[in-house]
């Protein structure tokens, strides 16, 4: 993550420069993919997370590099912010040999396993079960990692949400459930889908202990998941933390989401959590200028990797049978 | 005669049947905003929410659900959105919706269609591109459609609403932009009976879904080629028209079986060994199979193109049996 | 069910003597059974519910005839106090040809939609999307019959348990959940394996209101379930019943429970509802002589039963092929 | 070498290897009872709670648990209890486990065992009974299993756990009791190598898992009347031994696959249709297959048996078969 010069304020003053940092990454690198993507760069379907950028960083900050992280379909947030390769990413979603993923991947499928990023997922729910599952594995080898596990408001769903829940409380494993709540599942909203008081109710019920937290604010995010991977850490087995946000764009990245209330993205628009903590650094006095660099960088970092995926070598059509099996591969012929 | 897209087909095809039919319905994600294709576009404001539901992301309660509901004698139309996500209801479609019939003694009558638009999907990758057709043929009770035109879409999809059979009816979702022609009335088409898509005396090439186009494609250059392809379009893989395909096998010795799945485990093979076993080995002089290579759907172009079947590999493998 | 002559002590005492025979002809049912499979009359598994009578008995006793269950592979008691014919049960349980699924079913499949009996179900939690779904098909059709699920605590950490009492609440469908609660799922203690609260904080968390009630005492269940389907009935949604409960006997037929603790046993043995009701009967001045009577009948009609079915007609192996689908269905040769 | 049930062999492996490699542990439900069949009996003493997880009935979690841990480096077996019950598990397998390593680009090692006890268990009816080790042969990303022997068991139940691939093992539930020699230390058996079971030149037959101690018996009866049968148990179906059985039809110039599964979309057609494209329609003679109809498994005795494949309906599908 990039951390600016020195500055006044101390360490929560770095702390909240750095999930500036990270935040405007994830922007800077989903708003390049979405260009690309509209420019026939980048082909299949991307699923974008902008708004949203509050909870990937606000979590992974709290995270060490050999914690783990599992994801859903709308994965580069969290992977960035859990600091994975930036040419790996960008050259997955272009299909290029050099992504993370060496192509067979791309977006829906994003994962950089050497910073513990164990995956994004094309099936809602799809990761709960093996963030839980990965947690008992660093349990029983005597780790003392923990696991985030990434999943929309449509996920608290899919079956896998309980199942996932209750084995996580049975074998107090460390695990921290991060439900990011933008209020949509696709096309439908999930309060017309989703019986009862919500995913905290049904958390605690499930005997996992929650917090709820203002996903826009990213320095929120952070205080409130640094207090839940503490008593991860200390073996408490799992936590759930709700973050309520909002995404601006639409489902993938051909949705104009014009089913979308203006009114409400015009307010999205106000409480992004980019321009939040922007206003706030101001406020505090970190210079107009120094925070422009910071942007800056990002997007400069982005569309150099945009433009070095575009001219990164495909694959080759032989890998295709590659990684497939060790007993029993196929060969091309 | 209108001329429309296959998706707008088989839209028309169920807007028939919950005209015709009050215990018609559909359940799955976002229908009521016209289903992921739009194939539902319009029925909420036709039909009401009691018909036309919305649901969570709940795939075992869309599937089990829709069984309950046909056990008391409505007619649901079950929409899985993306073939893939079936698998997180395998147990109420494997376990109960093709069983209850038989496990009960025939006292259950489980009349649901279950739409999977399934196939290769451009670039989407592993978890959004399955087609695995063939398992279901494996499995008592179930019908498997697997229509590849706009005319055929719709007739079959009317079938398989008025069946009181489980239908698994397979959309194929590369091809929901094609257009063709579909009457204004829409007539069912009886399962098991396959389109005779091409005749030619040269070799018979059987087909389904997504590669059928290519398929016909293939044909056309092989003609230019000088060999005359017998086409069959299956249609339906159970039941399937093994009538047509011994008949055409009868008159050409040549089998090619083309279809987008993996070929090992796909239906190419029961068709190959039914036709050994039907005429002995005596009664053909070669056969062939091409599908997709054991390995799974790559994201990348280059790897997609690499192993999906396509024009080139069918007539490659066209003229190879030929050859031989 | 039987009525036994008119007595003092007027409705409430009718439905209590009702009660105690749905009781009795269940545990006679299934004491018959027992002692067929043991004599190898009846081949496959065999679950018995000997000592969770009163939950059956106390829910039916409230259902319509054109109302609807589900059930799960301990369905013989739900089966008969639905009103399915005994006849065709114990045949089916003996694989004849009259049994209610002509011989195909056996004990784990039991069905009678004659009477609104949906099925069991092999799978735990599998009649769960059915019931659900069955009352939504029923609210479609315009219809007031309203469906019960019977389920074990096994259930509750299966996925569908979430997805159905979800659903239900959404679509205000006329569901009765019955959770019966016996403190087991096969060999294994439902507490060690279910983290938080339990089932009542898991339905609210979903928004389905709960009453709990002891299992064991039939009126108890009886009162419950009467105040919960009036509530369905008007139309207020889903209900759920938590019904705790003792099985004295293993798990299936050959499990000689000996992993159960002798005390608890001894204790589930006073607390039975069978004898519990006949206690209160008594006190309540009912003849004993009438209560033995009503006993005596029950199990003379299960060994007639099982006597039929024992000389019963097999099936034919033609019908083998038969109710499978209707297009390509396949012929014997 | 010791005389033991097929279950204690599988037990005996999984305990050598658990010894082995402490990476290596169990989940699934009662396991810490030792397993519905005895399969870890005393595991839990030895080995612990933490290697040994008595789970609940969370087959989603059960599956998709044990690929997470393995993507972490540990070695589980997942113990599905019975095979059926895997269909609530399908998403965490076949979208999951089956792909992780090809979708990420071969970062992912799933190395989990999955142990589903399979095919018809006497009167255990429709939901109790499956046999589709075929639908696994169709998924890239897997290893199919399907031992026959208490040795076999043993030797392949050692090379899964040790295997980096996925290995999906279809315990024959029908067979634990069977006895048979098991070395003190049990060496790994490759995948993809057939056990040459019987020697014979009139017609070759194929098997696998349940089928396999009916299909020697009618091996056995089949040489009292003259016909010698060229057996082959197949041992895993992915990878399969085409080498084995193109030899033995080379020789006998006849194929019979005889699978306890459905015959139509059994892996028998896969077989079929291989050695025809690989032999040509000359290479032989005569080919059928023996399984069962397309019919769900019924639970009265009599249906049953009407349905099942058994040593009578092999060998008159044998003696068949040389006749013509
Ligand atoms: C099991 C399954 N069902 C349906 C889908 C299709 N789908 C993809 S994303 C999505 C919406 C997910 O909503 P949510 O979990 O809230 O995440 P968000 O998109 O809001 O970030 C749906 C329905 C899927 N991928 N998997
Ligand atoms: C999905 C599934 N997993 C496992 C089993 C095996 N099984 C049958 S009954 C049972 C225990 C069920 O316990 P519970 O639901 O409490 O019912 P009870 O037997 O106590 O009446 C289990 C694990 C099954 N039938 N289905
Ligand atoms: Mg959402
Ligand atoms: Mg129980």
């Amino acid at each position: 993550m990039s951390t600016g010069p020195s500055l006044n304020g101390g360490d929560n003053r770095a702390r909240l420069i750095a999930l500036y940092g990270t935040m405007c990454r994830i922007r800077a690198f989903e708003e390049t993919a979405l260009a690309a993507h509209k420019a026939g760069e980048i082909p299949g379907p991307l699923h974008v997370s902008i708004g949203q950028e509050g909870v990937a960083a606000g979590v992974c900050t709290n995270l060490r590099r050999d914690d783990r992280i599992t994801s859903n379909h709308r994965g580069h947030g969290h992977a960035l912010a859990k600091g994975a390769g930036v040419s790996g990413m960008m050259e997955e979603l272009f299909g290029r040999a050099g992504g993370h993923c060496r192509g067979k991947g791309g977006s829906m499928h994003i994962a950089d396993f050497s910073v513990g990023m164990l995956g994004a997922n094309g099936v809602v729910a799809g990761g709960i079960p093996i963030a839980v599952g990965a947690a008992q594995g660093l349990k029983l080898l005597g780790r003392d990692s923990i696991v985030a596990c990434f999943f929309g408001d449509g996920a608290i769903n899919r079956g896998p949400f309980l199942e996932g829940l209750n084995w996580a409380v049975l074998y107090r494993l460390p695990v921290l459930f991060v439900c990011e709540d933008n209020g949509v599942a696709a096309f439908t909203a999930t309060a017309s889908v989703t019986a009862g008081p919500g995913v905290v109710a049904r958390s605690e019920a499930l005997g996992v202990p929650c917090l709820s937290v203002d996903g826009n604010d990213a320095a929120a995010v952070d205080e409130a998941a640094s207090r839940l991977v503490a008593e991860i850490r200390a073996g408490a087995g799992p936590r759930l933390l709700h973050a309520t946000t909002y995404r601006i764009t639409g489902h993938t990245s051909t949705d104009p989401a014009a089913w979308r209330d203006p009114a409400a993205v015009a307010a999205a628009k106000e409480a992004e959590p980019i321009g939040r903590l922007r206003a706030r650094l101001l406020a505090e006095g970190v210079p107009p200028s120094f925070l422009a660099g910071i942007e800056g960088e990002a997007r400069a970092e982005m569309s150099q990797a945009r433009e070095a995926a575009l001219s990164a070598p495909w694959p080759d059509p032989a890998i295709a049978w590659e990684d497939v099996q060790d007993s029993g591969a196929v060969e091309a012929h | 005669m209108a001329q429309v897209t296959l998706v707008e087909a088989a839209r028309l095809a169920a807007l028939q049947e919950m005209r015709r039919d009050p215990t018609v319905w559909v359940l799955g994600e976002d229908v009521a905003r016209g289903g992921l294709f739009g194939q539902y576009r319009g029925f909420l404001d036709e039909f009401g929410e009691s018909r036309i539901v919305s649901t969570p992301i709940s795939e075992s309660m869309i599937m089990g659900g829709g069984l309950g509901a046909a056990l008391v004698g409505t007619r649901p139309i079950i929409e899985m959105r993306i073939f893939d996500f079936v698998m997180c209801a395998m147990d109420e479609l494997v376990n109960q919706v093709a069983k209850v019939r038989y496990m009960f003694g025939g006292q259950a009558k489980p009349a649901v269609v279950v739409r999977m638009p399934h196939g290769i999907w451009r670039n989407s990758a592993a978890q959004h591109s399955q087609t695995l057709e063939s398992w279901f043929t494996h499995i008592p009770g179930v019908v498997v459609a697997v229509p590849a035109t706009p005319a055929d879409t719709a007739g079959l999809l009317v079938s398989a609403i008025r069946s009181d059979d489980p239908v698994l009816f397979f959309d194929p979702k590369n091809l929901f932009p094609v257009t063709g022609e579909v009457p204004e009335v829409i007539d069912p088409i009886p399962f098991g009976r396959a389109r005779h898509a091409r005749q030619g005396r040269d070799l018979t090439i059987v087909t389904w879904s997504a590669l059928v186009p290519q398929v016909e494609e293939a044909g056309a250059m092989l003609a230019q080629r000088g060999i005359e392809a017998d086409i069959l379009d299956l249609r339906t893989l159970w039941p399937w028209d093994e009538e047509a395909v011994a008949a055409s096998l009868g008159r050409t010795g040549r089998l090619l079986v083309a279809h987008e799945a993996v070929t090992v485990g796909g239906f190419g093979g029961e068709i190959v060994a039914r036709m050994v076993e039907r005429l002995g080995p005596g009664g053909m002089k070669a056969v062939a199979r091409v599908g997709q290579p054991r390995v799974p759907v790559p994201f990348a172009p280059p790897l997609e193109d690499a192993l999906k079947p396509d024009v080139a590999k069918v007539v490659a493998a066209a003229e190879a049996l030929v050859r031989r």
